[in-house]
């Protein structure tokens, strides 16, 4: 069974292989290729999950290369890391199956090679970002990313989304850039680059007061650099314009699972790399707290400003990275827990309504504002009632995915002092604004027709790989929101070994 | 022969503060782009004081050599060189030969 | 004082300061790529920095005979400077070729100009 | 006067107006507006007088922007500044960078890894999967240019490039002699990785611009003939596969429980050939740059690899 330690290191090269080999083939060997590659790491990542649940740490390191850390390179799994595997990989394989359809019309024949090797290496990227415990293969990773879903924007035919693509390489570019300094500030203050000796160095030096400053300052830059990557609130302006012109399908794997991973490693650089200890006396979960909650409102009157749907679904994006922001800044375990789980849930919901709105805008003629689809849900039902699950689901309806961390949230909420009442608050106006934005959607697109366009009736049988795709999302946002005590509890566990073991 | 090297140092180092500042505030994209080739070349001869020979070796070749390239063959794309070298009328007439083939 | 042993570290802020300054400013996206490389270079040139120690040599050691690590400089800033430059580089063949993709459509290098044309084309559409 | 002299060409020099490049600026607000000629005299000098007024705002935006952005460097640079102060000396033998890690790479991986370089040791085997990483950093911003240049196949090669360096004797003429000793320089660079600086990165991009200049100097016609895409592409794909497979290799014996063992082993120290995976592996580095290198060149020259 001790096999099974290879397949994390097994899932990031075997994903960079299929990349190259996808360079040789046609679109729709490519295609397969991107599959096989998707089930096959699905798998390993499961069987990874299992082996650390009934191991007896719950943890491995395991070795890159003929020496131990912190003389080689290193790559580590717990439970979490891959349990985010796996559902980034769930996500992208559902994103790819269902968007086919758009896909094929909005990237050109002969460039479609092209968007399924950047699939892979995203999903290369992402593994590794999950799995790394050094930080400058972090770094390195983390650019491989930028360029990879950058060039899966511009792979859309439309100059629009050039564009949208240009301001998004340039934000990515200035994160990537305060990543990269803060990366080399800790590097030159600790002489490390592997996560445990980093961490170990750090909390001597914090200890003896030495270099204290510049610590801070790393944190800081590292911490900055990969919020605007993920978009948190200031920096979240180029969400609408990014995730509204690309293929659904792209803006599905951006949202969905590009901006969860720079989470995810922002979670294993403060926890595993600088110390929860470290990270509160600094003082930086404050910050994030208060940028948490203010992207939860601004987001979310962004979005009842906006009259476009995907705008719309993009700037809730940013409301809900809000959330997750606010998780992390409160700092604690059980906000932890809470902010693990808006990412699973918001990771599941975010692909199925940026497929639904691309269905939806399709019986318009690829219109995006809310007149023109005002009953376009009768004419593409599947998307109708994916897009229907997704909204309430975002709202935060029981039984649903998204109501849960919202539930968890507002438990982890007491006993902090007068952050109690921020937290609570926030909670409580930015579910109302969601209600607003995501009901009046609704309304529009079940309602009669206003404007007189074309109509084009989808029916089933067009679209049925489609309809599949999008059913299993719903059945599994649903199956996540009645039986989220399994994934509470291990998530409780992971978080155990993701703080304490390293 | 230790405060000479030092000396020398602190020139170039000043020098690529120069060619920096230079690059960031020239309004031209062509004198820009020459500019930072020569910081280029400074930048690897500072990373051979730095006693990193490879380093010097890489940043000569990529960071002077390719990215030049690249630099100035985009300016050519983009028909902002063309006019040194030909009269203002072809360039013109080049321009929208270009255009119409693109599209 | 610090600032005048670290003249070289505090160079390469200073180079950080105006790559970042120009990639974040310049409205003009040529400027932009430049300012990314001296950025880049700005950082390479602080690691670099780090690994440097008086009087040591260049981390080529003799084929034969004893070893005394400390008689060389510390190679690792070096082999990480040596993968980052291929980065940049990346960076800027992407972004230029995203250059030329604009510039062929919008026929100027001014990115506001290219969002105001965009935005436009999209009240139009 | 000699300093009027060079306080005005700094100031044309700054304001991009040096004699030789006047019509280079692609300023818009530069290029004067044509007036209708059949407009009344007062309606001209209204619109005139609005475009001055608007003029002389947007220069004032500019100017408050440069201003703004001049302030932040400044901050950025003090912020920076400052925690550079807190940081070891530069050079400084006792810095925490100088520690147990940098001993055991410079005293221990001439025996552990047969590199006599030891930054070519370090990058191609304790942390190979850096490497790994970066060679497909280049790959993918290879296909992500691709993506964004490359032409259909039966698109006509424009014919209207009438200026190429070809028809220049003295550019012609040096680069004929220049080029051979550019790659057979590359070669020596990338063969010599393990022994002398250098290796994958360094030498592949001295080859890489070793071809273009080839290109330039011949035409890329003559390139294409001489390097076809499809040569590119197998190359390419050939040593990113080898990348793979090959650290696959090493890092799946470098466990001891999957009970399997290198035989690779370091050979002599300072023989060329030694350092094990070392120099396979900075010629799979080598090849993939020289390669992306010159495809970079080639897709930005004529929207495809040949």
């Amino acid at each position: 069974m001790e096999f099974i330690k290879n397949f994390p290191f097994i899932t990031i090269v075997l994903s960079l292989f299929c990349s190259v080999i996808c360079y040789a083939f046609k679109d729709k060997k490519a295609r397969f290729v991107t599959y096989f590659l998707l089930i096959i790491s699905s798998c390993m990542s499961f069987s990874v999950i299992m082996y650390n649940l009934f191991s007896e740490t719950g943890y491995f390191a395991y070795r890159m290369g003929h020496y131990d850390a912190p003389i080689g390179n290193e790559i580590s799994a717990g439970l979490l890391e891959p349990f985010f595997a796996l559902l980034f990989e769930i996500v992208i394989f559902l994103s790819i199956t269902g968007g086919y359809k758009r896909l094929q019309k909005d990237v050109e024949e002969s460039k479609q090679r092209f968007f399924y090797i950047m699939i892979n290496l995203t999903h290369a990227a992402l593994m590794s970002l999950c799995y790394t415990n050094d930080i400058y293969t972090a770094y390195v990773f983390i650019e491989i990313c930028t360029i990879a879903s950058c060039a899966l924007l511009m792979s859309s035919k439309r100059t629009r989304s050039l564009v949208a693509a240009t301001r998004y390489t340039i934000f990515s570019l200035i994160g990537s850039s305060l990543v990269l300094i803060g990366i080399v500030l800790l590097y030159s203050v600790t002489g490390h680059l592997l996560f445990p000796n980093i961490f170990e160095t750090i909390q001597a030096l914090w200890a003896t007061g030495e270099y204290t400053n510049p610590l801070t300052i790393a944190l800081g830059l590292i911490i900055s650099g990969l919020a605007i990557k993920s978009g948190m609130f200031p920096f979240h302006w180029w969400m609408p314009d990014t995730y509204g012109t690309a293929t659904p399908c792209a803006s599905g794997i951006l949202s969905g699972v590009v901006s969860k991973g720079y989470i995810f490693l922002l979670l294993k650089m403060i926890y595993r790399v600088i110390g929860p200890q470290i990270f509160l006396e600094s003082g930086i979960n404050n910050i994030l707290l208060v940028f948490g909650v203010c992207g939860m409102i601004v987001g979310s009157v962004s979005a009842i400003r906006t009259s476009n749907i995907t705008f719309m679904t993009a700037y809730s994006s940013a409301a809900q990275i809000g959330y997750i922001y606010m998780g992390i800044g409160l700092g604690t375990k059980e906000a932890l827990l809470a902010a693990l789980f808006q990412i699973v849930a918001h990771s599941l919901t975010k692909p199925m309504l940026f497929l639904a709105a691309g269905g939806l805008s399709d019986t318009v003629g690829g219109k995006q504002d809310f007149d023109s689809l005002r009953s376009s849900a009768h004419y593409n039902k599947p998307s109708g009632i994916a897009f229907a699950a997704g909204a309430l689901s975002m709202v935060g309806i029981p039984i649903f995915a998204g109501f849960v961390p919202k539930m968890l949230f507002s438990i982890s909420a007491f006993g902090h002092g007068f952050k109690t009442y921020i937290v609570l608050l926030a909670l409580a106006i930015s579910t109302i604004l969601n209600v607003i934005y995501f009901l009046r959607t609704l309304v529009n697109i079940y309602s009669p027709a206003i404007v007189d366009i074309p109509r084009e009736k989808i029916h089933f049988s067009k679209i049925k790989v489609f309809t599949v795709v999008v059913i299993v999302m719903a059945i599994v946002n649903l199956t996540v929101g009645l039986h989220s005590q399994p994934i509470i509890s291990l998530f409780e566990k992971g978080i155990e070994i993701f703080i304490n073991i390293r | 022969m230790e405060e000479i090297i030092t000396i020398f140092r602190v020139l170039l180092l000043v020098s690529l503060v120069v060619c920096a500042i230079a690059t960031a505030l020239s309004k031209r994209v062509m004198t820009a782009v020459i500019v930072f080739t020569s910081y280029s070349i400074v930048m690897a001869v500072v990373w051979l004081l730095l006693r990193s020979p490879d380093l010097a070796i890489t940043e000569a070749a990529v960071g002077a050599g390719v990215n030049g390239v690249l630099f100035f063959l985009t300016l050519r794309k983009l028909h902002l060189i063309d006019k040194d070298f030909k009269d203002d009328e072809t360039a013109k007439s080049n321009a929208e030969v270009n255009e119409n083939e693109e599209n | 004082m610090n600032f005048l042993i670290n003249y070289e570290e505090v160079t390469s802020m200073i180079l950080f300061a105006i790559g970042f300054t120009m990639l974040v400013f310049s409205k003009n996206i040529m400027k932009k790529i430049l300012g990314l490389n001296i950025m880049d270079t700005g950082v390479y040139l602080f690691l670099a920095s780090m690994g440097y120690i008086e009087d040591k040599l260049t981390p080529i050691v003799p084929p034969t005979g004893e070893v005394n690590a400390l008689d060389y400089i510390n190679p690792i800033p070096a082999g990480l400077v040596l993968t980052g430059i291929v980065v940049s580089v990346s960076f800027s063949a992407l972004m230029l070729a995203l250059t030329v993709r604009l510039y062929k459509k919008y026929r100027t290098l001014n990115l506001d100009e290219i969002y105001e044309k965009c935005s436009k084309e999209d009240e139009e559409e | 006067m000699k300093k009027t002299d060079f306080t005005k060409n700094f100031k044309e020099w700054y304001e991009g107006n040096l004699s030789f490049d006047e019509q280079l600026s692609h300023n818009v607000e530069d290029i004067p507006v044509e007036h209708k000629k059949d407009e009344p005299h007062h309606v001209r000098k209204k619109i005139r007088t609005l475009q001055k007024l608007e003029n002389d705002e947007r220069k004032a935006t500019k100017f408050g922007y440069r201003v703004f952005s001049i302030v932040f460097c400044v901050i950025i640079c003090a912020v920076l500044i400052g925690t550079v102060n807190f940081l070891p000396g530069f050079a400084d033998a006792n810095a925490p960078t100088a520690n147990e890690v940098y001993e055991h790479y410079v005293g221990e991986g001439r025996e552990q890894t047969g590199a006599v370089n030891t930054v070519a040791g370090m990058i191609l085997d304790y942390r190979a999967f850096d490497t790994l990483g970066e060679s497909f950093v280049l790959f993918t911003a290879t296909c992500a240019v691709l993506l964004l240049l490359e032409k259909a196949k039966n698109a006509p090669v424009k014919k209207r490039e009438t200026f190429t360096f070809s028809n220049d004797p003295i550019i012609c003429l040096v680069v004929k002699l220049i080029v051979p000793i550019i790659i057979v320089f590359g070669v020596y660079i990338l063969f010599n990785g393990h022994l002398s600086p250098g290796g994958g990165f360094s030498g592949g991009a001295i080859l890489g611009t070793g071809f273009i200049l080839f290109a330039m100097a011949y035409g890329e016609d003559v390139a294409a003939k001489v390097i076809s895409a499809k040569a590119i592409k197998i190359i390419t794909i050939c040593s990113l596969s080898f990348y793979c497979l090959s650290k696959s290799y090493s890092f799946f014996t470098g466990n001891e429980f999957n009970g399997v063992h290198s035989i690779i082993g370091p050979g002599t120290p300072g023989d060329f050939l030694s350092g094990g995976l070392i120099l396979p592996l900075n010629l799979a580095v080598g090849f993939v740059v020289c390669c992306t290198m010159y495809s970079f060149y080639m897709v930005f020259k004529r929207g495809r690899l040949d």
